[in-house]
């Protein structure tokens, strides 16, 4: 069984993505970990940026957290505020 | 207090959250826009954040500077959009008993927060622009 | 810029004397009047000065603090006379490029303006008065 | 050869007194050491204060400097300004 969800990017991923939001088409029980291969094949750009995290319902979330289609998820580029 | 707003920063009603009878010292740390990086001229910044977690993450630092050193008051003001050179980017003001925690929970809290806060910051250049950080 | 004044503390003004186009950080330490000393109300401060004396050894801080931290502008405002609860005392502010600068050098110019600085506060309390310091 | 000097108080010093100038005759030579002797002297109640340094034309001033009449001196109590 697949799920979709939409994942938020920010900065430099929106940049180079050139979208806001990507949809993505999970499979039953994947995880974070699942989600970034899945990103990084289809978007090969963003491998060039030095760090990428994942927020999940906007915690900081491990590789291996499971994701569900009701998850906010979001990429986290390096971040620099302040 | 945590603030993420597209307006521009005012120091003297950030003074006002953290007046207390009980404070003897308040230490107030501005991140300004400057006209360099790295000895290239800067034209502005662009600040985007991913609001609500930007916000509980501000809250989370907060929270822990609470725990660390005995806190009166304090505030925590990020601005996010376009930022021209000499606009603040953020205001974190501590109001504590004696100076030594004043000093140290700003520090915290500022170091802190560009570590882990979702919010990112584009310098544009009069020729190029580039997200701060995303390259290794 | 060195200024020992009978007149209330105006941060917004002092901000404007700090600002810099090359600041990347600005740190403000506010000495403020609170309403108590180890538990026992204080009703108001009264600071006194030896003025020419005192602003000579402020401006040694001052150069001293520039020899060991780039930076841009600074300002250093002390107060004298009656203070009341919440009133300003002292305003040091340090505009530098970078963070760590601003805060080592408005600290060092805070602790070393209470170790140097030929003025002296008086606590008035409800029921007596001090000058601090002073005894054993 | 005596000269004649005032010495400016301040805090502590001056509440203790009761002047915020005490006039004070030296001898030929004398230094500050010897001032902060004859202070102590003549106002026994100086000796209660925790330490008591002296300026002379604004600057702190060692107990082996010489001083003429022409010196602005000053007796500096503990600071406690900020």
């Amino acid at each position: 069984m697949n799920s979709s969800v939409s994942v938020l990017l920010f900065g430099i991923t929106r940049d180079l993505t050139g979208q806001s939001t990507i949809p993505v088409s999970l499979n039953e029980g994947a995880n974070v970990g699942d989600l970034l291969a899945q990103l990084h094949q289809s978007y090969p750009a963003l491998t060039g940026i030095r760090s990428l995290l994942v927020a999940v319902n906007g915690e900081y979330a491990e590789t291996d957290l499971t994701l569900t289609s009701n998850d906010e998820i979001a990429l986290i580029p390096p971040v620099s505020g302040g | 207090m945590i603030t993420l707003t597209s307006d521009p920063i005012d120091v003297a009603l950030a003074m006002k959250d953290i007046q207390s009878e009980q404070a003897g010292a308040i230490d107030i740390f501005l991140g300004v826009v400057r006209d360099n990086t790295q000895e290239r001229p800067v034209d502005r910044l662009e600040y985007e954040a991913y609001d609500r977690m930007a916000i509980s993450e501000m809250q989370k630092i907060a929270d822990s500077a609470h725990t660390r050193w005995p806190i009166l008051r304090y505030t925590i003001i990020h601005r996010k959009g376009t930022l021209q050179i000499g606009e603040i980017a953020v205001l974190i003001g501590v109001a504590t008993a004696h100076r030594a925690d004043a000093f140290e929970a700003c520090r915290y809290i500022i170091d802190t927060i560009k570590q882990t806060v979702p919010i990112w910051k584009k310098e544009v250049f009069t020729n190029g622009e580039e997200w701060v950080n995303a390259h290794p």
